[in-house]
């Protein structure tokens, strides 16, 4: 690892909540504007997790503190993976241990809310996992690696080969997002049955290290989402642009589904479209 | 315009208003009016928005039969009686002991005539 | 650390999170400050979050007269919430008791309860009063700081402990 | 493995201080028991203390949302124990006010049940369409929500010409407005897969539990406390708007057929609006008698009794609220369903509790 | 599942519907309920509003020669103004803007009204 990568990582681990912040706040006014609103200021997201650290510490239990660094340091790393074009199994590995802790730290609570959150998170992780190891096994048919370098290396587009299969990613996406119709562990308003779910008992600094951890998370999704479109910047930044843009349309066309429509749907379309693109893959190589 | 109703002792109210129940009536809801000495139980029913009431009277002091476990309806109403009037229901499917609205720190029975100046009493005085 | 601090206190006006308490509301008020968030007056504009969890807000909004059963709803939900926090009463009912202030189940306004920071008169208070309510708590809300700051909060809670403890003092209306 | 949450009394997608105690098995709620209380004011014993013009102002604060609808029914009672006569453009004006009490809280349900299923902008876009009622009533009436129009023996405020050909403009609107979300309450594969089905409540458990209005409606039965032709509504056209499905569903569009009804007696009532005098003067009202009054409020019917002794101040008023009979129906329906249909449930029956428990 | 779409889009190309409150106030339609007053100089201090009132929230004082309305305990209700028999009370459109303090609005009278001592002399 020479002083050109390190500088990388830096760069990238100060970056990645900067742009993550700028991100959420641009998604809220964007989302305030398809509702007929006005809309909250961009740099929105930064003054809430600046006051939040300014807060009173609130915690239940010691362990919950622990849990919510351990996600924040476990997003750092499998971001950095990424930036050290690591593998992306063991990116994926690193982030689901994060993800774990936040609810372990959520159980870890006696409210009923929190439980409830908890168990709902950990199946929404076993919705998008599955498909996650799908999308990259089918980066690796194409590209015959799981290293970010090699994928990088590859000089088509891979969306064009795998486009089914970037749908299914999206699928993880709005997941990973907290965004309807997939909100049902958390949701960023909190006008939920379990009011804030998996966040409800964190509170103070401690949900704003949970709101940055996400940041980081998000970039990550979307740096994966990127890999999709590696070999022109433009082809990649508009590739973004425009999924977002769709997530944004979705979450204010849906409402909240529930966790077992969540799970059938979401297997049974993301299986058969990564089944069908498998398929068409094939017949293209003969 | 007075309000016809159909008087009848207490004993016959559960007969009265099992067969108002054959007869398709749905249960409206019931009143109580404190008389001083005693309680004015008025039972509104309606079928078809035709409505018909029954009217018993009973001393302070007495139970009186619910009818929760003709029309399950009753429940609130009837929870709703005892905490105001202190009435107490025989047979109330869901009792929730005189505390349905009301927690300990208020005084008891407050829709009656007597208590109601009681618990005004503090409040005027000053 | 004065610059992160700077940072803080901005960022604490610009991003109050509130929860909505209905006490015995009628409703009219609740309604009025769900209008609130709605695209004609959209308080998302100053970052105002109805986030319904208590420990993740700053400003308590409560409509509706004090009774008996939900003070003790109140105070917990009061009591969840992590300092600096400022507190809102909005209509007649919230202030004072309003037109219901003699029935025989009314404790009196939400100051009877908790310290109550800015009375909203109105019965509904319009949109735009609540509005203006929840900047003049935020003027509030710059100066207060978390405990940990400071030990003048502790004891200001306390003082709102036993401001609770003594309500039943102040049950006679002045 | 069994959780009990406690939903409520202050909860996001319930505004309303409603306390369920909800045992769950495996998110589906196998037993919900109602702590109520949280409201409950006694402002029936406020008789003793506001004599009967001032009751007017406090029924009407039994709730903010039909609060119009609390001071007719209240000033049809005192009415009719005087036996006093009301002119025919006061019964118009206070169906009027009172079907507009009814879009709006109609409005303000279906956005409150967007939220509850998490569509955040159905929920705005209901609300914005709502505001243009609201500033109606606030042109005509001096205040946005309560509106305190009634008062015994009429009504206080006059509708001049130019108010009502404004309201014909807002009406019209407000129908292209509904037309837009029309086919999301309709059609959407989302939207129904949350409601269609949720809360089943059959024609005979609706009628059997004393379920009102909506509820009721949405079960298949054809019951109006309109039908009776209180106030104006004996001047317009107008059939109960029935469903015959059960569900959370039905009862969304009962609301949502409603207030295209609404809209159309609004019309009705304008086109033949009589003139001559607003309100009859009324001396110092001694009522002495009892009487029972019924009408429908957005949620369902409301009855009145109330008992006066010949002096100013009343016997006693009892008033039945459609909410505390929908209350039995809402326990007979949670048991069964899964924790993310309960808000959605909850709020099929439009619980107002403030009116519930007074 | 896409019948929303056709909303959201229209509004996100259309101007929001927001009103930027503190910024731009809407001129307040005439005959609101929003503050009451007293022309304190008219009163006859006769008391009819405060017995009128639904919430008791006026007092009038014969000797003190004042006049006090509670503003956090009225409903707006404007029945005083109707029953007031010299019309001095009045409602402004503008709504009462919320304090931090509980402030009575009481109102003395200094000189009473010249109408009244007129009619007395006639
Ligand atoms: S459910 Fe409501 S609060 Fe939660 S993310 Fe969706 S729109 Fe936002
Ligand atoms: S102040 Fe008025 S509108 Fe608000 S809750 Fe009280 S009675 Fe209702
Ligand atoms: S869901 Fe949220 S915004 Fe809506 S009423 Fe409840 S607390 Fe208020
Ligand atoms: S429950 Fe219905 S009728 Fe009762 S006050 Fe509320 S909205 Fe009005
Ligand atoms: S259900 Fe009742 S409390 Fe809730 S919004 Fe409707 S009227 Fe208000
Ligand atoms: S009714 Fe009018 S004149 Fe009489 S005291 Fe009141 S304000 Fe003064
Ligand atoms: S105005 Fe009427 S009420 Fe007032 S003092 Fe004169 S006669 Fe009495
Ligand atoms: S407006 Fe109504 S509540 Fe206020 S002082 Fe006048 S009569 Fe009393």
């Amino acid at each position: 690892m020479d002083a050109k990568t390190v500088i990388f990582v830096i760069v990238a681990l100060i970056l990645a909540p900067i742009v993550g912040g700028l991100l959420a706040g641009l998604d809220r006014r964007l989302t305030a504007w398809c509702q007929g609103r006005f809309g909250p200021p961009i740099l929105q997201p930064f003054y809430d997790v600046f006051k939040l650290l300014g807060k009173d510490r609130q915690a239940v239990n010691t362990w919950q503190i622990f849990c919510a660094h351990i996600y924040l340091i476990a997003s750092m790393l499998s971001l950095a993976l990424f930036v050290i074009q690591g593998d992306l199994l063991m990116i994926f590995f690193v982030m689901t241990i994060g993800a774990v802790f936040m609810v372990v730290g959520a159980l870890s609570t006696p409210s009923p809310y929190s439980q409830i959150g908890a168990q709902r998170e950990l199946i929404q992780m076993l919705t998008y996992e599955p498909l996650l190891v799908i999308v990259f096994v089918g980066i690796y048919f194409v590209t015959g690696s799981f290293k970010i370098s090699d994928i990088l290396a590859y000089e088509r587009p891979i969306f064009l080969m795998l486009p089914l299969l970037y749908l299914v990613l999206t699928f993880a996406l709005t997941i990973k997002l907290r965004k309807s119709p997939f909100d049902i562990s958390a949701c960023h308003h909190g006008h939920q049955e379990i009011v804030r779910g998996v966040l409800t008992e964190y509170s103070g600094p401690y949900l704003a290290i949970l709101e940055i951890a996400h940041w980081y998370d998000i970039i990550l999704i979307l740096a994966i989402c990127s890999l999709f479109w590696s070999t022109s910047f433009i082809g990649m930044i508009m590739l973004l642009a425009i999924t977002y843009l769709a997530e944004i349309a979705i979450d204010n066309i849906t409402p909240r589904m529930t966790w077992k429509w969540m799970l059938t749907y979401v297997w049974a379309v993301g299986i058969t479209l990564s089944l069908f693109n498998m398929a068409l893959l094939y017949a293209k190589s003969f | 315009m007075a309000l016809e109703t159909k008087n009848i002792a207490k004993n016959q109210l559960v007969a009265e208003v099992k067969s108002l129940k054959a007869q398709g009536y749905r249960f409206v809801t019931m009143t109580c009016v404190d008389l001083g000495d005693g309680f004015d139980l008025l039972y509104h029913f309606d079928r078809d928005l035709q409505m018909t009431h029954l009217r018993i009277t009973v001393l302070k002091g007495d139970t009186v039969p619910s009818i929760s476990g003709i029309y399950f309806a009753a429940l609130c109403i009837e929870n709703e009686t005892k905490d105001h009037f202190g009435i107490s229901f025989d047979g109330l499917v869901l009792d929730f002991g005189g505390h349905f609205y009301l927690e300990e720190e208020v005084k008891r029975y407050p829709f009656c005539k007597v208590s109601v100046q009681e618990s005004q009493a503090p409040k005027e005085g000053n | 650390m004065g610059f992160f601090k700077n940072l803080v206190e901005t960022s604490r006006v610009k991003s109050p999170w509130i929860v909505h308490f209905d006490c015995g509301s009628c409703n009219g008020c609740d309604i009025e400050v769900l209008a609130c968030l709605t695209p004609l007056y959209d308080v998302e504009r100053f970052g105002i979050l109805n986030i319904g969890n208590p420990k993740h807000a700053d400003i308590l909004i409560v409509s509706g007269t004090v009774n008996y059963r939900n003070a003790k709803a109140l105070r917990n939900v009061y009591d969840q919430m992590p300092e600096p926090r400022a507190v809102i009463a909005i209509g007649a009912c919230g202030t004072s008791g309003g037109i219901f202030r003699d029935a025989y189940n009314v404790v009196g306004g939400v100051d009877k309860v908790i310290p109550v920071d800015v009375y909203v008169p109105g019965c509904p208070a319009k949109p735009e009063a609540i509005i203006d309510g929840v900047v003049l708590a935020l003027a509030k809300l710059k100066e207060r700081r978390s405990t940990k700051d400071t030990d003048a909060l502790a004891e200001e809670l306390h003082k709102a402990r036993e401001f609770y403890a003594n309500r039943e003092d102040r049950k006679v209306v002045e | 493995m069994s959780t009990i949450i406690p939903f409520g009394p202050q909860h996001p997608v319930l505004p309303e201080p409603l306390h369920l105690k909800i045992t769950l098995k495996d998110e589906i709620v196998t037993e919900a028991i109602p702590m109520l209380g949280y409201v409950h004011r006694g402002l029936e014993t406020l008789v003793s203390l506001k004599d009967v013009d001032q009751m007017v102002q406090v029924v009407e604060r039994v709730c903010g949302i039909c609060s119009c609808i609390h001071a007719h029914t209240y000033c049809m009672c005192v009415e009719g124990i005087l036996g006093i006569e009301v002119p025919q453009r006061a019964e118009f004006l206070r169906i009027i006010w009172s079907e507009l009490h009814r879009m709006h809280s109609h409005l303000l349900w279906l956005g409150l049940l967007a939220d509850a299923f998490g569509m955040e902008s159905l929920f705005m876009h209901c609300w914005r369409i709502r505001e243009r009622v609201m500033d109606v009533m606030e042109a005509t009436a001096g205040n946005r929500v309560i509106i305190s129009v009634n008062k015994v023996g009429g009504v206080r405020r006059d509708l001049s010409a130019d108010q009502i050909r404004w309201i014909r403009q807002v009406i019209d609107e407000l129908e292209a407005e509904l037309d837009k979300i029309k086919p999301v309450l309709t059609n959407d594969y989302t939207v129904k897969k949350r409601t269609v089905g949720v809360g089943v409540l059959t024609k005979e458990q609706a009628y059997e539990l004393g379920a009102v209005g909506p509820v009721l409606r949405g079960s298949g039965v054809a019951q109006d406390a309109r039908m009776t032709g209180y106030g104006a509504y004996k001047y317009v056209d107008f059939e109960p708007v029935v469903e015959t499905d059960g569900d959370s569903w039905a009862r969304t569009m009962v609301r949502f057929r409603e207030l295209y009804q609404a809209i159309d007696i609004v019309r009705q009532l304008i086109n033949k609006l009589p003139d001559g005098e607003i309100s009859v003067k009324v001396k110092a009202a001694k009522p002495e008698g009892e009487i029972v009054c019924r009408s429908e409020q957005p949620r369902g019917e409301l009855m009145y009794y109330v008992k006066g002794n010949g002096s100013k101040f009343l016997e006693r008023v009892r008033i039945r609220t459609p909410t505390f009979a929908n209350v039995p129906p809402l326990l007979a329906m949670l048991p069964g369903i899964e924790m993310a249909d309960v808000p959605v449930v909850a709020l099929s029956i439009d619980p107002c509790i403030s009116c519930t428990e007074r | 599942m896409f019948d929303m779409t056709r909303t959201i889009i229209e509004n996100f190309f259309s101007k929001a519907h927001t009103r930027l409150y503190p910024l731009q106030t809407r001129e307040p339609f005439p005959n609101v309920r929003g503050n009451l007053f007293n022309n304190i100089e008219e009163c006859i201090l006769c008391g009819m509003c405060q017995k009128k009132c639904p919430s008791q929230c006026i007092t009038v004082d014969k000797g003190a020669k004042t006049w006090q309305v509670d503003p956090y305990a009225c409903v707006y209700c404007g029945i005083c103004v109707e029953n007031c028999p010299v019309n001095c009370l009045y409602m402004e459109s503008p709504h009462r803007k919320p304090t931090a303090e509980k402030i009575m609005n009481q109102m003395v009278q200094v000189k009473g009204p010249e109408k009244k001592k007129k009619t007395a002399e006639k």
